[in-house]
């Protein structure tokens, strides 16, 4: 059968072994402090890693790792787990060495290009938020049919930290910008790409953009960008530049090759979207989803992720019955602006198919649109930015499949 | 301002921002003085490009295709028509490209692949050009500069291909303000019985990997070994 | 001399070398993704790690080891990081084998007593939640005098995580739990110490207690008490017993090792303060503070974390003077209940001697006190419970002392 | 109530709760039954607890001591006088535990250190009594059992030395909820000018190791060297 084997509660005889005879580690000395001065997880739990889809892309330095969300808990991304996305490969870079370069496209945009190192950066008045980043490909995969099979691979271009750095505004005052002609920020990273992306003036004026060396209580992983990254809340990750080693301010956007090449979205008309930036309201259930086999009819908690890059999740709705009915799930706390909220809801399963969904709504009153809606408007063949509501068959063996409705 | 934070920061010398700001924008504010025929390209692109990307662009076994896909005609109305035909199933970088301060500017910084910033101006130039050229966007004795860059940017085949007629852009001055797709949240009766139309074929069941291996041991689920047959 | 050294940042002919000659990762090819599938920090971050105090305990099995304050971001402490402290080791524990027993001390204090797998338990309504953990002695070695030099061995035997599982209430509740009678609650783990604490009935029926089995997205590291603890928010650490086995439901207090051998503050009369459990406001300033170096004289951002087990935290007041005048701080948000808080505040650097102290005041009114006011009323050799006021004192040549004022 | 949960958690066997039921109270609630003399006693301590606790209970080079610093007068007043004497540097374990309910329940869980829950019921009772006769509060010839147990516990020497008066039991029955220090916010010309007390004598300064190797590399700050003297 596909059942998988859950757990043994046996009360056969005297009852389970497992407590009738005392296991080992109550009846011996364990292991002592600073085993490991930086710890680990247990290696009971060594399936839970990031991992590539297989095919999806051509090299592993310009590709992607998923995070794995069917395996996490609340709204913090372990560091360790967080999702990669490198265009050139990722560097551990000598933070004593790197350099942030603030100037203007031209020399009247600001009064005083200037150059900091990171000691300075870190001496600023510093912010720390919680804030999520997807990749604007996230669940791109999935525009056309169903193409992978969990929710790693579905949704797991994202991840949610609390950053530390200092706002952009702050550095750009001290350099004298003409805000009123300099409405348009370039970012650009140190590695080989060089990424570089435009970023809305309203965005740092705002003071919600700043440039960040902490993540998680501690610096940013090389993998992420270490020492130094944008943090674009609400934007996609591509903007969120890593080993960011210039920022310049314009008074046009720049059309980059990932604002002119990729991360622009084609339409049913042929049309490509250029400058599209912002992370619609978006959710998942990640317990139960794809490719996992619930182990017994009975109680279950259903939890996903729901996120807005256009502010906080107002509500978020569920259905076990493929959209026909919903009911409204509990939100966990805090309800954050950009971040990742955390979402449960009771369901008993009966032991037949049932189709789960989920459908998150933001403050500003946006509802996640179904793959119908979506495409009707949209079309397959966009690749970034597929919101859509996510549908997972539990069947009656318990095994759960990624599908979409038709 | 700086008065505010004693000690902290220092104005950038002229020739570091020169060592360092090498954008070029779509109206060629950054772009270099200097030109390179397709000629010279050729042997640039030969010599340091075709082992990934294709003598002709074409791209071999490994890389996306730089080159295909667009027609003379596209050069002419500045969009390409195989992208309006949803059977086609490949988008080659000239087929999406609207600017050539896009491709100047991506290659002078992060090419070649294990190179970047290794080409000289001239180099950028002529490569550019002969990618260009076998686009069929300029001839075979075509030389781009500094001067000649805006012609050829007027011959991109999907020029005209772009739109910011959306909502998705964070800021003013670009698009407008209301999302494209409008969802209403119904609580009840609200879709009639849900009909599965899509799902992974069978064939594909392992290929992602064995899915036990990539869920946890404890919890409500396990992962479906998928090495076996569904229901095996 | 003292003075460390700082990151260079000439601009002495053409400008800094590093900016004018490119780096070698703005020119050649990165790691592929999934080098790590579970990654780890930068390797210039290798003297950021938890340590024990020399000398502090007997055995490094019955021990400590301190989370470094002094180089964390924000208010979510790295998993790897995470403070500390076993009674008789730690153990990697085989989740599949693990059982939660719930009883009564006596049989009619509930309807049946009922055992739990790890499944089912992860099956029941999750809350996520950030909370601190405090041990009862952190920064018990400064009660007499300043004793240890930074403030990883003052105050580093507190973290803040998310934690995920489910409300205690559920659980009890579905052993038919009597209210009335089982006023207390006996908490055990399956370790070699199979670790007693008595907890009062009110945190289970206000539904902040909870059994975890998620830290900060993954499940709970092994050093702190994989597969399943219990979180008691606001109380001391020792009470959040890790390697959780067993809840018992009971008409009175357990008296147990860690409620009358230790864990019992010595007042001034010879008497011990017994049940003496609540984690009460306090703050630290984490940077600068004890044994750094500053650069150079001008501006810097104080930042530090504040805490109350009684709610959230109100005000921070920060005086670089020693105490004679205060300015209130910036309080970064989320401002959560019985979760650490991290507040900020400019401070432009004169170069001369300066004392700097933070204090914080929660939502009750409660304002920390003084080493003159603890002490006043506790004498010097409590152990526990030591939340006065931390100063640092930064010098001429910009090492900072930690000290106490007369 | 359960069926709210369905297939979640089951019944304990009553044996499954004698297997891990095996917490004691102040009131003897969980104790079982059974005995052990002071001499019985003193075989298991040599054998099994005097390496790590000395013979006599006075600890050894590592470990803190169990037995000393308690009088026969303590033992009449339950208030153990040393630790009214602020110069008087240890804390026994004898001077500060109140019930031997915590002894016999801790021995019983937790000793010896790495072979915890070895000891038989009789073995605990044993050497319970012989530390508690190390200690001067039972006799040499006592037999501790369930029935002795009680009147051994009010013969201990600190049994009157604990108070719940004070606010940080976050419960109803223990204590009251008015805090014991009380401070105010003052503002502005709070405190005379600042004078430092206490900090680490020079000899100290690498106590903790080199602190600069304690902080991070990058930010405000260095770790201060302390091998060397400081200002060298
Ligand atoms: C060793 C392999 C390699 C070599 C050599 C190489 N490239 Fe590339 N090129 C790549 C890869 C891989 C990408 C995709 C990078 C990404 O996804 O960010 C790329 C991307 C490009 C792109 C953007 C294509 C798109 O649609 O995003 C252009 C244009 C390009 N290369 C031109 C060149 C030129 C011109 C040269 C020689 C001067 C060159 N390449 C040499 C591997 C190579
Ligand atoms: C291998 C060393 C070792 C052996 C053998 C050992 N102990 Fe211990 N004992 C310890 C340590 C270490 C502690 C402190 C544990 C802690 O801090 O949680 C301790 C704690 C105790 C305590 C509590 C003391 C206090 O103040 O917290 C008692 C009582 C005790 N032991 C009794 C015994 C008895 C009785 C035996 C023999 C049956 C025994 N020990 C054997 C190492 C040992
Ligand atoms: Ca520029
Ligand atoms: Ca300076
Ligand atoms: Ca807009
Ligand atoms: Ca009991
Ligand atoms: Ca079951
Ligand atoms: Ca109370
Ligand atoms: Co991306
Ligand atoms: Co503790």
């Amino acid at each position: 059968a596909a059942t998988a084997r859950a757990q043994s509660n046996p009360v056969s005889g005297d009852g389970d072994p497992n407590i009738l005879t005392l296991p080992e580690h109550s009846k011996g000395l364990g292991q002592p402090v600073v085993t490991d001065g930086y710890g680990k997880p247990s290696k009971y739990e060594a399936n839970v890693q990031r991992r590539q889809s297989p095919g999806l892309t051509q090299t592993a330095q310009a590709s992607v790792s998923f995070a794995p969300l069917q395996s996490l808990f609340g709204i913090v991304t372990p560091s360790g787990l967080h999702f990669e996305r490198h265009h050139q490969g990722w560097w551990d870079i000598d933070p004593s060495k790197h350099r942030l370069m603030i100037n203007g496209s031209d020399a009247s945009l600001l009064k005083t290009p200037k150059v900091f190192t990171m000691d300075e950066l870190m001496r600023l008045p510093s912010v720390s938020r919680f804030h999520f980043i997807e990749c604007g490909a996230n669940t791109g995969m999935e525009w056309g049919n169903v193409a992978v099979p969990t929710v790693q691979y579905t949704h797991g271009m994202i991840s949610c930290s609390e950053f530390t750095g200092v706002p952009l505004k702050i550095l750009l005052d001290m350099c004298g910008v003409d805000y009123k002609r300099a409405r348009f920020v370039l970012g650009e990273g140190a590695d080989g790409s060089s990424m570089t992306r435009t970023v809305p003036m309203e965005l740092i004026e705002s003071g919600e953009v700043f440039v960040a060396y902490g993540q998680n209580g501690e610096m940013l992983r090389p993998e992420n960008g270490y020492p130094l990254r944008l943090v674009v809340p609400g934007v996609q990750g591509v903007s969120w530049v890593k080993y960011l080693r210039r920022i310049e301010v314009g008074d046009k956007p720049y059309g980059t090759k990932d604002e002119a090449v990729h991360y622009i979205d084609l339409m049913k008309d042929g049309l490509h979207r250029q400058y599209t930036s912002t992370q619609e309201c978006k959710s998942v259930v990640t317990t139960p989803s794809g490719g996992q086999v619930l182990l017994d009819k009975g109680f279950y908690n259903i939890s996903g992720l729901a996120w807005s890059g256009k502010g906080k999740i107002k509500r978020v709705d569920v259905s076990v019955d493929g959209g026909r009915n919903w009911r409204t799930a509990r939100l966990e706390g805090p309800v954050m602006s950009k971040a990742l909220t955390r979402f449960n809801i009771d369901w008993s399963w009966d032991g037949k198919p049932a189709i789960i969904q989920s459908r998150a709504m933001d403050e500003t009153g946006y509802v996640q649109p179904s793959y119908q809606q979506t495409r009707a408007v949209r079309g397959t063949r966009s690749i970034y930015h597929n919101n859509s509501i996510q549908s997972w068959l539990v069947q009656e063996s318990g095994e759960v499949k990624n599908v979409q409705l038709s | 301002q700086s008065t505010a934070y004693p000690g902290v920061g220092r104005p950038a010398t002229p020739k570091e921002v020169a060592a360092w700001d090498i954008d070029v924008r779509p109206d060629f504010k950054g772009l270099p003085k200097g030109s390179g025929s397709v000629a010279k390209g050729q042997d640039v692109w030969e010599a340091k490009c075709a082992s990934c990307h294709g003598v002709f662009g074409e791209a071999n076994e490994v890389f996306s295709p730089l080159v295909g896909g667009t027609t003379a005609d596209d050069v002419k109305t500045g969009r390409v028509a195989k992208l309006m035909d949803p059977t086609f199933p490949g988008r080659t970088t000239l087929m999406k490209v609207s600017t050539v301060s896009t491709l100047w500017d991506y290659i002078n910084r992060a090419m070649p692949w294990t190179a970047p910033k290794s080409l000289t101006t001239e180099e950028v130039y002529g490569v550019t050009a002969y990618l260009l050229n076998m686009g069929g966007i300029v001839p075979d004795n075509f030389v781009l500069s500094d001067k000649t860059i805006a012609e050829a940017q007027a011959r991109m085949p999907n020029r005209n291909g772009m739109t910011t007629d959306h909502a998705m852009w964070p800021g003013k001055g670009i698009g407008h303000n209301k999302p494209d797709v409008q969802a209403k949240a119904c609580m009840s009766d609200c879709a009639p019985e849900a009909k599965v139309g899509s799902f992974l074929p069978a064939f594909a069941r392992n290929n992602h990997g064995n899915l036990a291996e990539q869920n946890r041991l404890v919890g409500p689920q396990r992962g479906a070994d998928t090495t076996q047959p569904e229901g095996a």
